[in-house]
């Protein structure tokens, strides 16, 4: 046991750290456009799952990652359709919706598996990039610089989302639907319309968080790929306050807890490591605790919308 | 709930319709996979119902499934959307273990009871921290109730291999995790010898006659429904409404524990891996199915238990991926969450057929 | 379908055609415990002879009810040999082995029997040990990680196989275990391997099908080697899997089969150990000149002391 | 944009809803510069019937003449190109948003935001018809009376010059609703042409060129307004002649019920909304609380209920000390409360009218006993109510959502007046009620006064006040400036208190 934390072991942990928070980021941003248009769509595992799929097959049958990140937005996208038929078109109870295409993404993901892969197999994924001149500074060069693209993409749609939110037009129908719906329908902003569009799109970037699981972190792809961190992006939402940056706070505390977890594990420092699988569920419920949820939420979230209602 | 006769055969018909419709696309992916949807339905309706074996098998998924589906019903029934009746269930069945197997010696007619209520508690208490968490701190339930289904699983895993593991398989060195078996007086009696269907069934069906009771003729049950229907005109009548949240949670809670304890004293007679068996999901979709009815989720249950089992029946006939059972229960979910819509737009069907022939209608739908 | 209370008679037509199913916690295809029965069973099937041999498999039945009803289909499908691959199952069994007296069950981890059901157990500290001794000799950094996927059962059994014998193998060469704390988050496990490497492990290893991807991630680094258990994983990072502890499930299977033609329906507990060759310990052929031939001996030493008896690797106390 | 609209015409428009004829073959007309007075009943169709000019609703028959030419309207954004505005009953504004987002919502066709020349242009408008508002400052800050004049704005910014506003003043105070008549004065004649739904007949008659009314749904008269008088208009509403309800028999009032002494609490927004308010209600009277809605108004009914937290003071309930008391131990000490929010607050719209009749009273004798609801008592218990209180419902198990506003709050009324409560809180109780449910609620209230039920009754309605209360208290930012006997009260005293001009007055409950 070395017993210190040396400047080496505190890059790693960053480095993994920032890795981690890939997945969680993008589904996340994805899952606030979402609920922003007043819809929660608890179905992000499953598409993730699909992503995941998609990405690493059409890397397999293609040969190369680019075109899997492709195909997996796109399944991604269809994915974010059918919820959206169902909770926008068809009002239905948007929980429960989410976990139907929760069972739908992972049992299909499943099936597609065992019907056109079966069986493990490796992929080349995506390769890091060290961008030139930054990545030699010396400890935050490697710490930042060297990663692969999707996790730039990640980080650089944090400022781009907020850029969409709050200077675009689109951002303001967007916030407008989400907080009332009823305005916006009355000024000709179509209500369904936004809400495909943000389901579509908050579908696109979970099937990209899977993708980067099997394409730019495992290079492979088995069953259950997932293993709960589509859920986990969904409390990074509430967390985040539904902010960008909020949830880039979120993302990168909570990855950077893992990352922190399995290095005090694997120092062999003495820590029961059911309590650090534990943990990041019990931060998150204890992290919506003290956010008081409902103040910051759209005030529409999770009602469907019907023309001529009373409120 | 309107109670007349049309009203209740359209909502049959209108689930019926939309379980056809999830067959239909599940039949897209049976024909992905190489199988003959004919035959793959085939068994899967047939054989749930054509033995002795596939009904006692369809009614030992139902009891649980009921169990959790009360449970539903009432916290939806309340305004409050319980996810976590896995993680409640895991709660009801690890309690009810460490009772039974600390106090072995104890007779049938006082251990028993003490094993449900046990199993009650736990799956209340666990329910009921969703319940606070949500009255007191406005935490969204859905959110909590998922994060406390993984805390529940990673505990319940520990206890099992850890502090109530069974002292044999520590002994043989196996360390399988799982604990004792409970004493055997206190199994819960089988209603037909060589099956699995046990008396539980018969609990749970009294308990949903119980539930119904509770929620339609009593104060208790209309001040559940008022706060769950207009909490804040609740409140203003003096209901306590954040009293009733947690209640109400608990209650479900409570429910889904039952579920747990009826899994041990009837079917493993001890706590393992994988006991929750996705029934607190299912049991949702069974809720759903039974209209959040209590006496509706009783042939819902049945019907989702039926499903289960021929899904996995089909499975093996047709020999095709188990994932397939998933894209199914996920389907009928879909669909079935969906139908509602048909139910209080009676027009849609005019609606659709207008935009079919180009019609524009009332404005409204996606592009 | 027949009547589940009147036992079926085994069916002995004109063709001596023996039936057996496999009910499995995970998939066919995990690389790991479930796959090595798969290609134990169809070894047997190959060896035997395609028409004497009939199988049958549900996977992904983690969950002990869906699996009771498998096994209980099975059985009244006249289904003579029924494996329950999975510590599980040991209470569904003995649910319904009563029900179906002729009818042979077998389970594993497990040692509780019953008159027609087996249980298996593999000792795998066994080989852990034995892989154990060739890491602590191949290390370069004097670190060999272990990636758990949970603490019990048998992945206990192997991990404390692994450091008994780095212990044994070079008295200050560290061992680091880790758990993901999942049976199949290959991703976790694959970040879990990263870690382990980037702390200085260079010989890693671990069990469950959540191991693969800890593989993967070791097959895209230079000079770091992995070391399987339940089956041989060197497809999947071909210059990277050192050696493997391998179960050859298809003598268990062989056995049975022996032991209910002979009238033994069950009731014994079955080992798996180096000494009656169901498990072995297995170089890389592609890897082997990498392994010094000193250090090929000291397993090989070892490996004998345990086959003889004369050595006994312990078992975890809890 | 199309043209300026010169001409409109609805002709024949009917439209169905299950179980409703909400509007049958209705003719209306207007001509640019106009100002068109829509009257009616509650429920007789005036919001149905401007939802399906501004493209809500379409109607089942009948067509819309734009300038002679026939069009259809099939969404809102259609009829804000052809130059229809509307301001709904409730407002249609974002409170998360600021004005200038709110103003431009669904107009900007460019993928950036421009905000700075959509303030430009609102600050042309506003200094064109004279509206004060910060494009910069978010809804949720902003006084119903400036919300207002963001939804007027936002109309003229998408360049309607058919202007329709659905009950526009029920909740202005009454300088805002001057405010608001002059700016409707000023449009028009700028060659704007204005549709004004009201039950205030003074308003229609200040405002409006021509009115038509309407009753179940259909026109019963087209008027100009010049040559028709409030009682006539009143008259073609209801079908018969109508006389303010007014108190009458001498002031005795008995022992108080109802005492606040120095009370403070706290707002949403977290600052004193009442700052030692001190208030006797005894038996017998009626006690007004006059003033400016947002004054403190909304938390005093709350306090007294027990639905929010006193920061100071104290509440005397029929004798005892309630300042503490669970929202349930106030209702038996003897509060009834009728909410500002009949339907939401006041009733369950998803419970049917017999589940809301016995929402206070459910879990004791004789409706329930044992634990269980006593079925066939509470029915008959309900159906009595219903006759005797008029609510008109197919049934005892309709849900109280599908009733109009004035039966909803003929429900809440006669659920709160039958448990014979020692004081009575009434808060806003006819606001948007059409004038026959007014005068109805006036008489009952009257009523229970008569039985020695201490009420207290918050209005913005000076008139409502003056007829029946036998003593005024003005709140002016959570203070009461004076209490004055009803027979001192003349409508420029109050004005001045509710504007908190007049010298500090000392309680004198
Ligand atoms: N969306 C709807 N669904 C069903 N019925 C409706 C709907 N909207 C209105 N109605 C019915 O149409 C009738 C007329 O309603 P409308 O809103 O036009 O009345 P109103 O004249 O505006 O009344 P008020 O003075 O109370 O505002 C009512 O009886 C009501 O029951
Ligand atoms: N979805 C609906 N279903 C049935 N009736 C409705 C519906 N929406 C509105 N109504 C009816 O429309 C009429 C007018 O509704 P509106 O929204 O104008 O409120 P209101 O009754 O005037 O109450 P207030 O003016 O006090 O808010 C009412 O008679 C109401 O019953
Ligand atoms: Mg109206
Ligand atoms: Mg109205």
């Amino acid at each position: 046991m070395d017993g210190v934390m040396s400047a080496d072991i505190i890059v790693i942990i960053l480095a993994t750290g920032i890795r981690l928070a890939t997945p969680f980021l993008l589904a996340a941003l994805g899952e606030m456009f979402v609920q922003r248009s007043g819809v929660y769509n608890l179905g992000v595992e499953g598409i993730m799952m699909m992503g995941a799929f998609a990405g690493f097959y059409a890397t397999l049958q293609l040969g190369t990652p680019l075109l899997g990140i492709a195909i997996s937005l796109a399944i991604g996208a269809l994915m974010g359709l059918i919820m959206a038929v169902v909770s926008v078109t068809f009002k239905a109870e948007q929980g429960i919706s989410g976990i139907g295409l929760y069972m739908f993404g992972w049992g299909l993901s499943g099936l597609l598996f065992r019907l056109y892969v079966g069986g493990v197999t490796s992929i080349d994924g995506l390769k890091p990039i060290a961008i030139p001149l930054l990545s030699n500074i010396p400890i935050i060069g490697p710490v930042l610089f060297n990663h692969n693209g999707l996790v730039y993409t990640a980080f650089l749609l944090v400022p781009l989302s907020g850029l969409i939110l709050y200077k675009t037009s689109w951002g303001l129908n967007v916030r407008a639907v989400g907080n009332k719906p009823e305005a916006a329908d009355t000024l000709g902003v179509s209500v369904v319309r936004i809400r495909y569009e943000c389901l579509i799109l908050g579908g696109m970037l979970a099937a990209l968080a899977g993708a980067f699981l099997t394409i730019g972190q495992a290079n492979m792809y088995a069953d259950n790929i997932t293993a709960g961190r589509g859920f986990i992006a969904i409390a990074l939402v509430y967390f985040g306050r539904w902010s960008p940056w909020g949830i880039l706070l979120g993302s990168l505390l909570f990855s950077m807890a893992d990352s922190f977890q399995s290095m005090v594990q694997v120092l062999g420092i003495n820590f029961p490591y059911e309590l650090a699988v534990i943990l990041p569920y019990l931060v998150t419920i204890i992290a919506l605790a003290i956010s008081y949820g409902r103040v910051w939420a759209p005030a529409a979230l999770g009602k469907p919308f019907q023309r001529g209602t009373r409120g | 709930m309107s109670s007349n006769y049309n009203g209740v055969f359209k909502q049959i018909m209108v689930l019926i319709s939309a379980l056809v419709g999830a067959l239909l696309v599940g039949a897209l992916f049976l024909l992905l996979a190489k199988s003959d949807p004919v035959k793959a339905y085939g068994v899967m309706f047939s054989g749930p119902f054509s033995d002795k074996f596939g009904i006692t098998e369809t009614l030992v998924r139902a009891v649980p499934l009921l169990l959790v589906g009360l449970g539903i019903v009432i916290s939806f029934r309340s305004g409050i959307i319980n996810i976590g009746a896995e993680g409640q269930i895991l709660a009801g069945a690890i309690g009810a273990t460490a009772v039974a197997t600390s106090l072995p010696d104890l007779p049938a007619v006082m251990l028993l009871p003490l094993v449900f209520l046990a199993g009650a508690t736990c799956g209340g208490l666990w329910g009921g921290i969703a319940g606070w968490l949500k009255a007191r701190l406005s935490v969204n339930e859905i959110l909590s109730t998922v994060m406390l289904n993984q805390i529940a699983l990673q505990i319940y895993l520990f206890l099992i291999r850890g502090p109530l593991i069974d002292p044999k398989e520590v002994s043989y060195g196996t360390g399988v995790p799982q604990t004792a078996l409970i004493p055997e007086h206190i199994w819960l009696s089988k209603l037909i010898p060589g099956t699995r269907i046990h008396s539980g069934l018969i609990f749970a069906l009294l308990l949903a006659v119980l539930v119904y009771v509770f929620l339609w003729k009593t104060s208790s049950g209309y001040r559940m429904r008022a706060v769950g229907a207009g909490p804040e005109a609740a409140r203003y009548a003096g209901i306590r409404v954040e009293w009733y949240l947690v209640l109400a949670m608990a209650l479900a809670g409570g429910m889904a524990g039952l579920a747990g304890v009826v899994e041990v004293a009837g079917v493993h007679h001890r706590s393992l891996e994988g006991l929750s068996a996705g029934y607190g999901f299912s049991g949702i979709v069974a809720a759903l199915f039974g209209r959040l009815h209590p006496l509706g989720t009783i042939p819902a249950s049945v019907l989702f238990g039926a499903l289960l089992v021929g899904a996995d029946m089909m499975q093996r006939a047709v020999n095709i991926p188990a994932a397939m059972i998933m894209v199914i229960q996920g389907l009928v979910v879909l669909f079935v969450v969906s139908s509602d819509y048909f139910l209080q737009n009676p027009d849609f069907g005019a609606r659709i057929k207008a935009k079919l022939f180009g019609e524009k209608a009332d404005g409204e739908g996606g592009k | 379908g027949t009547k589940p209370t009147a036992e079926p008679a085994p069916q002995k037509t004109d063709v001596e055609k023996i039936r057996i199913a496999l009910v499995l916690p995970a998939t066919v295809d995990d690389m790991a415990w479930g796959q090595s029965m798969v290609d134990g069973l169809k070894e047997v099937q190959k060896s035997m002879g395609e028409d004497k041999v009939e199988v049958a498999i549900s996977e992904k039945l983690g969950n002990a009810v869906d699996a009771g009803s498998a096994i209980r289909q099975y059985a009244t499908q006249g289904y003579e040999i029924i494996f329950a691959h999975g510590s599980q199952y040991q209470s569904v069994l003995n649910d319904i082995a009563k029900d179906f007296p002729e009818t042979t069950f077998a389970y594993g981890t497990g040692f509780a029997t019953q008159p027609n059901i087996f249980a298996y157990d593999p000792q795998a500290q066994e080989g852990g040990y034995l892989l154990g001794i060739l890491a602590a000799h191949m290390t370069k950094s004097g670190v060999v990680g272990i990636i758990g996927p949970v603490e019990s059962g048998d992945a206990v059994k192997y991990n404390y196989g692994v450091q008994q014998g780095v212990a044994k193998g070079k008295a200050d060469v560290q061992t680091r275990i880790a758990y993901t704390g999942s049976f199949n988050d290959i991703v976790g496990a694959g970040n879990l391997a990263k870690t382990q490497m980037s702390a200085g492990a260079d010989i890693l290893t671990g069990s469950s099908q959540q191991a693969v991807g800890a593989v993967r991630a070791i097959g895209e680094t230079e000079g770091n080697y992995w070391l399987s258990t339940d089956m041989d994983q060197s497809s999947i990072a071909p210059n990277h899997v050192l050696a493997s502890q391998v179960y050859h499930w298809e003598k268990v299977v062989t056995k049975i089969i022996e032991l209910r033609k002979q009238g033994t329906l069950g009731g014994q507990h079955l080992t798996l150990t180096l000494a009656d060759g169901t498990i072995e310990f297995k170089y890389n052929e592609k890897l082997a000149d990498k392994v010094p031939a000193e250090v090929k001996a000291a397993v090989e030493a070892a490996k004998q002391e345990i086959i003889s008896g004369k050595l006994k690797v312990e078992l975890p106390k809890k | 944009m199309g043209e300026k609209i010169e001409h409109l015409e609805m002709r024949g428009i009917t439209k169905r809803f299950p179980g409703v004829l909400s509007n049958n073959k209705v003719n209306i007309q207007l001509k640019t510069g106009e100002v068109l007075a829509i009257l009616g009943e509650n429920g007789a169709g005036k919001t149905t019937l401007m939802n399906i000019l501004y493209g809500l609703y379409q109607p089942d028959a009948g067509k819309i003449l734009l300038n002679g030419k026939s069009v259809r309207i099939n969404s809102p954004s259609e009829a804000i190109e052809l130059g229809i505005g509307m301001v709904h009953q409730h407002f249609m504004l974002v409170p998360t948003l600021t004005v200038c987002e709110n103003v431009i919502l669904g107009l900007s066709k460019n993928f950036f935001m421009d905000l700075k020349t959509a303030a430009k242009r609102i600050k042309e408008i506003t200094d064109t018809y004279g509206l004060a508002i910060n494009p910069d400052a978010y809804v949720w800050q902003l006084s119903v009376g400036e919300q207002q004049r963001v939804e007027i704005v936002k109309a003229l910014y998408r360049g309607a010059n058919l202007l329709i506003l659905d009950e526009p003043t029920a909740v202005l105070t009454p300088q805002e609703a001057n405010d608001l008549i002059q700016l409707l004065k000023n449009m028009s004649e700028k060659g704007n042409s204005i549709i004004l739904i009201s039950h205030k007949l003074n308003e229609v008659m200040a405002v409006s060129d021509r009115v038509t009314v309407l009753r179940d749904g259909e026109v019963c008269a087209d008027v100009n307004t010049r040559e028709t008088s409030q009682e006539e208009l009143a008259r073609l509403m209801v079908g018969r002649d109508m006389a303010p309800c007014r108190r009458e028999g001498a002031f005795s009032p008995g022992k108080p019920v109802l005492e606040l002494q120095d009370v403070f609490a706290r707002g949403d927004k977290g600052t004193d909304a009442l700052a030692g308010v001190s208030l006797r209600i005894r038996e017998g009277e009626i006690l007004g609380i006059a003033g400016v809605s947002g004054n403190g108004q909304k938390e005093l009914a709350e306090v007294i209920a027990g639905l929010r937290k006193t920061s100071r003071g104290k509440i005397v309930l029929n004798g005892k000390e309630s300042t503490q008391m669970s929202p349930s131990r106030i209702i038996e000490q003897g509060l009834g409360y009728i909410p500002e929010d009949r339907i939401h607050v006041g009733t369950i719209p998803s419970f049917s009218i017999w589940e809301n009749l016995i929402l206070k009273d459910h879990h004791q004798p004789p409706f329930t006993k044992h634990f269980l609801l006593q079925n066939r008592t509470i029915m008959s218990h309900s159906s009595s109510q219903v006759e005797k209180y008029g609510i008109k419902t197919p049934t005892l198990e309709t849900p109280t959502g599908r009733l109009s506003g004035g039966n909803i709050q003929r429900v809440v009324l006669a659920r709160e007046i039958t448990r014979k409560p020692v004081a009575l809180v009434a808060a806003y109780p006819t606001r948007g009620l059409d004038i026959g449910a007014t005068e109805y609620l006036h008489s009952k209230l009257l009523e229970a006064r008569s039985n020695g039920i201490g009420v207290l009754l918050i209005s913005e309605d000076l008139e409502e006040l003056t007829n029946v209360c036998d003593r005024i208290a003005v709140l002016y930012e959570g203070r009461i400036m004076k209490v004055i006997p009803v027979e001192e009260a003349d409508e420029r005293i109050l004005g001045l208190l509710m504007a908190g001009i007049a010298e500090e007055a000392q309680v004198q409950a």
